[in-house]
């Protein structure tokens, strides 16, 4: 399978999803909306043969709410794939691709973590970095580099 | 998650039974008194929250009473001194190590236990329990999740014990100490002992810091008082 | 009501780690009722000679038999991500050394290619081949150092495996050597900066590299001789950790880890990057996918490494070391719009950086995503059904570096 | 000299004074190790502790003595205590039967090597204890683990250490180093060497040293059935086991060496003892150095599939050797 065809076949399948090449070193990116998010996670394991999980974030675009992306490869036909969905303003829901890529787990905690995103689906979605009583999602712009935290500092 | 479990993790078997509560997480309870965040300057934060060593390591009282007895006994005085003296050598001369590699300095750290370096010849052996070791270097960042942990380790040393921080990120919290996980320098959680600069300290300097602690081992005098650590330095 | 506490009484599941119990009123009383689980919780870590750092792995054992692993990370917790929205670029690859510490050159290097993506900033020819350089030494290094430490793990700090570790760590001293005349400095660098590196290597520093270079060559066959001729170290690792390539894609683990478990997915060969399309070197794979695969994958990659090393002394062409020599205000080092997401193969793996610039001298967000974090997912999937002595030589193989796991 | 001595007086004093000569012999076996080993490592071990480090045991022992002694509030303290004293009685013991010399011991039991070998392995008792009363798990497992390997290679040892009383006829340890003042058994054809290898192995094994220490393995179990004791009792341990160690060490040179013989006057003999006794610490210390631990189950696979049948036959073949030489063979 080629670039050219792995586009078309995603146009083909998803045809709200926005197809573009606006990352760097990322030859497809496909931002889709979180309805789609797990069809399409499926999708690319089964017929793009997206089988890498490479990995799982998100980004705070201050008021335009939240951005999950996540990153698959292809290893045998060197096909490189970010997935993104924004989640809207305000909201912190995504579903969980967990049941699907095994390596989403800590990664999805680890979003779950830093920027508060709970992950419908998780089996066990906790604090991963961070100690389980902490106060707070670190990564979230609104959040102080400094912020104090007794009893240490 | 059972509440901060240290090394030893089988103390918990065969407590009583009301301190087998169930699995709820405790918050770390330290003993320094919690500080309410006034935007200090960082050195005036740090003359403020410092860990002192408390006056006194642990002797039993008969121990204490004789050999008070003994120094005050005239002409007993020379015994004490002497005794100090070789204990004191004897302290100095095998202060042993345990293995606890935080972050980066960890891998200085080993490399200061290798061949090249070679701290055995000072007769320090690395020790995986820490109470087999008389010495805890804290070699990286110790962030909040980690003290209690360090605290628990360095609480299972017996006494007499003492502590190096090495590195930048143990002394002061170094290039992270903006960070919010980040405690602003190991001297918040335990006593220090001797402060080893740099980022990462090469082994040089680690063995600069090991020596500077066994001579103030070898001033540490009968009542359990203790040198002043060296000044700290970033 | 019977002052035996059967079973039944209690809520939950049946905690067997408790010993002997006092109680109250009598003298201690030691329960025989055997309820068919004799499982016991053991905490290894975040203080635990073989815990590579700061790891906690909460294992429940029945016997030896591991049949459950909680592993707790965070330990190491720096903040890396959200200092480096607060750094600028020129600042930040010197922290970003301290992400993955044992192989530091690798980490600055996707920092600083995620930048210069970004910028459509080019590199001088000679600057990338100093990379090439310093990053397959420092691959060696680090691979030293995992050698190591893993026969640390399998044969205790009071026994063969302290001899093997010492004996690694006297030849990763002299790389370190080559690295602080190169740098000045011996474990976290700063070498690299957008737009090329540092420093121009030092008059006789070639010289003194390939004369290394040769030295750990023939020394590395010494303790391929001394691992693989001993029935217990081959008992220990043989069959040991197996990793389906079902699982090693599905959970994400890259480098060695991958590559021994039978996938060809190497990124300087995939997805060539500094002139890495250059040079002649195979790709190790072994298809077992155990823990002697990952040892006999690195044992390979050590000969590749040097080999590259000396294919690139002696091209190493003459030029400028850097196309943004002398930076000397914030503004100069913007980078315009936009993002990108670059991948380099450190020593441990695919180590990635997301970036996201917006036109100032500080990136918006940064991702880093460390290879040593997919790697240790790994661990829950595979440790159960072993032996605890097998736990930790499973967790040497991977090769954790707890700096770039926990970030 | 000493036979000029009534009776009850070598019975008070020669206890005393091997207790105490074996304990200086053991406080400088410890440096000895680690000179070696470092060696080994291309270090160069303890040296700033006096002269080439010759003081670093003694500084060890006295800062362990001053060292604070922690009880873990969960532990079972009269076992947790009494632990290091069971473990390191037995270790003592096995030194009383011990000829250093012709005639230079405390007792030359007629059973001398049964009696060796029955109380050295009495140390598990002690080690148990220790694992049990830290109430500590990684004590524990390693208690559950020294018993699991007590029992498979006690066998071996035993068989092994038949080898040479078949030949010489006698389990008096006197007798067995004069059986050898032709041939050193080690030197024996075929059986000899064997059965020193075997000897090797399961002292190595009987001694938990690496690469059988997986009850001290420090990369799974810390410390194993130690890691909750500190100061003097932790130095008691210590002690304990590298008695032990010398202990075994004596037995193989005085089973197989040939004990005291060797050139020189007749005076020199406990010094040629000694240095046979060395040579068999170092071996064991050697094969520490350079092996890798090995897991649990192996270990037992190793002893019971492998070192345990190879054991008996050994004895069986000098057995037939035996009959064969006294019914006018050689």
């Amino acid at each position: 399978m080629t670039l050219d065809q792995a586009r078309t076949l995603i146009s083909q399948r998803f045809a709200t999803a926005q197809v573009d090449a606006a990352v760097e070193g990322v030859p497809i990116v496909v931002t889709v909306s979180p309805d789609e998010w797990t069809t399409f996670a499926q999708f690319a394991k089964n017929d793009l043969q997206c089988r890498f999980f490479s990995f799982l974030t998100a980004v705070d675009w201050k008021e335009q709410g939240l951005e999950v992306v996540a990153r698959l490869d292809n290893l045998d036909d060197r096909i490189g794939l970010m997935m993104k969905t924004k989640l809207g303003p305000g909201a912190s829901e995504c579903p969980s691709i967990t049941p699907i890529f095994r390596g989403a787990n800590w990664m999805e905690r680890e979003a779950y973590d830093m920027f508060g995103i709970r992950f419908d689906g998780h089996p066990d979605l906790r604090r991963i970095l961070l100690s389980d009583d902490w106060v707070g999602h670190p990564l979230l712009k609104s959040y102080a580099v400094d912020t104090p935290h007794p009893p240490y500092r | 998650m059972p509440s901060g479990n240290g090394s030893s993790s089988g103390s918990n078997l065969g407590r009583k039974q009301e301190r087998r509560s169930p699995v709820a997480v405790r918050p770390p309870v330290p003993e320094i008194p919690v500080p309410v965040w006034r935007n200090f300057k960082d050195l005036q934060e740090w003359e403020q929250l410092r860990q002192e060593r408390p006056e006194g390591d642990k002797h039993s009282s008969a121990f204490v009473s004789i050999t008070e007895g003994i120094h005050n006994f005239p002409g007993g005085f020379v015994v004490t001194t002497v005794a100090d003296a070789f204990l004191n050598w004897a302290r100095k001369s095998s202060v042993w190590p345990v293995t606890f590699g935080l972050a980066c300095c960890a891998i200085e750290m080993m490399a200061t236990f290798a061949s090249r370096f070679d701290v055995e010849r000072l007769g320090m052996v690395p020790w995986a329990s820490p109470r087999h070791s008389d010495l805890m270097i804290v070699s990286g960042t110790v962030n909040i999740k980690m003290a209690p942990m360090l605290k628990r380790i360095y609480e299972q040393m017996p006494d007499p014990k003492w502590a190096v921080s090495m590195g930048s990120c143990a002394n002061s919290g170094g290039p992270f100490r903006h960070g919010y996980f980040v405690v602003k320098g190991v001297d918040r959680v335990i006593p220090v002992d001797v402060y080893v600069p740099g980022c990462p300290p090469p082994p040089e300097s680690l063995l600069n810091g090991l020596l500077l602690l066994q001579d103030q081992i070898s001033h540490f005098r009968r009542t359990g008082k203790r040198a002043e650590p060296n000044p700290k330095v970033d | 009501m019977s002052t035996r506490a059967t079973h039944a009484d209690r809520e939950g599941p049946r905690r067997t780690d408790e010993g002997p119990r006092r109680t109250e009123d009598g003298p201690r009383r030691i329960d025989l009722d055997y309820a068919g689980s004799e499982r016991l919780t053991m905490n290894m870590g975040p203080q635990h000679p073989s815990a590579h750092g700061v790891f906690r792995a909460i294992l429940t054992l029945e016997g030896e038999q591991v049949v459950g692993v909680d592993a707790v990370i965070g330990y190491l917790h720096r903040c890396h991500e959200k200092l480096s929205e607060t750094l600028t670029y020129a600042q930040y690859p010197s922290i970003a050394s301290k992400t993955d510490y044992v192989a530091a050159m690798t980490s600055e290097f996707a920092y600083v290619r995620a930048a210069e993506q970004i910028g459509k900033i080019d590199v001088p020819k000679r600057a990338q081949y100093l990379r090439v350089i310093t990053s397959e030494l420092q691959r060696v290094a680090s691979h030293l150092l995992w050698l190591g430490t893993w026969c640390l793990d399998l044969g205790g700090a009071l026994g063969g495996g302290a001899t093997i570790f010492l004996y690694c760590i006297r030849e990763r001293e002299l790389l370190l050597d080559l690295f602080e005349s190169l740098v000045g400095a011996r474990l976290l660098y700063g070498f690299y900066q957008v737009g090329g590196v540092r420093y121009d290597v030092p008059p006789g520093w070639v010289a003194t590299c390939r004369e290394t270079v040769d030295l750990i060559d023939a020394r590395i066959s010494e303790y391929e001789h001394m691992l693989e001729d001993n029935p217990f170290f081959m008992a220990r690792v043989q069959g040991v950790g197996v990793v389906s390539r079902a699982l090693a894609e599905d959970v994400g683990i890259s480098g060695p880890l991958l590559r021994g478990s039978g996938v060809n997915h190497d990124l300087r060969r995939s997805d060539p990057y500094s002139s890495y399309d250059d040079f002649q070197f195979t790709v190790p794979v072994e298809t077992a996918g155990d823990c002697f695969a990952r040892y006999r994958v690195r044992m390979v990659e050590f000969r590749e490494s040097l080999k590259i090393v000396r294919q690139a002394l002696d091209g190493l062409p003459e030029g400028p070391i850097s196309s943004r020599p002398g930076l000397k205000s914030v503004a100069q080092t913007r980078i315009p719009k936009g993002e990108a997401y670059v991948r380099v193969e450190g020593a441990r793996g695919e180590v990635g950086c997301y970036l996201i610039a917006d036109g100032s001298a500080k990136p918006y967000r940064m991702k880093w995503r460390g290879a040593s974090f997919s790697n240790l997912a790994i661990l829950p999937h595979i440790i159960p059904g072993h032996k605890v002595a097998d736990v930790v030589a499973i967790m040497g193989s991977v090769d954790p570096v707890f700096g770039e796991v926990d970030r | 000299m000493i036979a000029s001595l009534p009776g009850w007086v070598v019975l008070l004093i020669a206890p005393v004074v091997v207790l105490h000569v074996v304990i200086g012999i053991v406080t400088y076996v410890t440096l000895l190790e680690r000179k070696f080993a470092a060696r080994m490592q291309s270090r160069i071990g303890p040296y700033r502790v006096g002269p080439h480090g010759l003081l670093q045991p003694i500084a060890d022992a006295v800062k362990l003595m001053m060292k604070e002694d922690v009880v873990p509030t969960a532990a079972d303290k009269p076992v947790y205590n009494l632990a290091p004293i069971v473990f390191l009685l037995p270790c003592m013991l096995i030194f009383a039967t011990i000829p250093f010399a012709p005639g230079l011991g405390v007792a030359d039991l007629n059973i001398g090597v049964l009696f060796f070998l029955a109380i050295s392995s009495m140390e598990i008792v002690g080690l148990f204890m220790a694992g049990w009363g830290s109430n500590n798990k990684y004590a524990l497992l390693s208690a559950m683990r020294a018993v699991n390997q007590a029992i498979s290679y006690d066998l071996p040892f035993i068989f092994a250490s038949l080898v040479p009383v078949l030949l010489a006829g006698s389990l008096r340890l006197g007798d067995i180093a004069a059986a050898q003042s032709g041939l050193w058994f080690v030197f024996y054809p075929v059986i000899g060497q064997l059965a020193f290898i075997a000897f090797i192995a399961s002292t190595v094994a009987a001694e938990n040293r690496a690469p059988f220490d997986i009850l001290e393995a420090e990369s799974e179990l810390v410390a194993g059935f130690r890691v909750e004791y500190s100061g003097m009792k932790f130095a008691l341990i210590q002690l304990g086991e590298y008695a032990h160690i010398l202990g075994s060490s004596f037995l193989g040179a005085l089973l197989f060496l040939g004990a005291w013989a060797g050139p020189g006057p007749e005076w020199l003999g406990p010094v040629w003892f000694l240095i046979k006794a060395m040579f068999v610490f170092l071996l064991v210390t050697w094969v520490r150095w350079s092996f890798v631990r090995i897991r649990v189950d192996q270990i037992l696979a190793l002893s019971w599939k492998a070192l345990l049948p190879m054991t008996l036959i050994l004895l069986l073949a000098t057995a037939f050797v035996v009959v064969w030489r006294t019914n006018g063979g050689v």
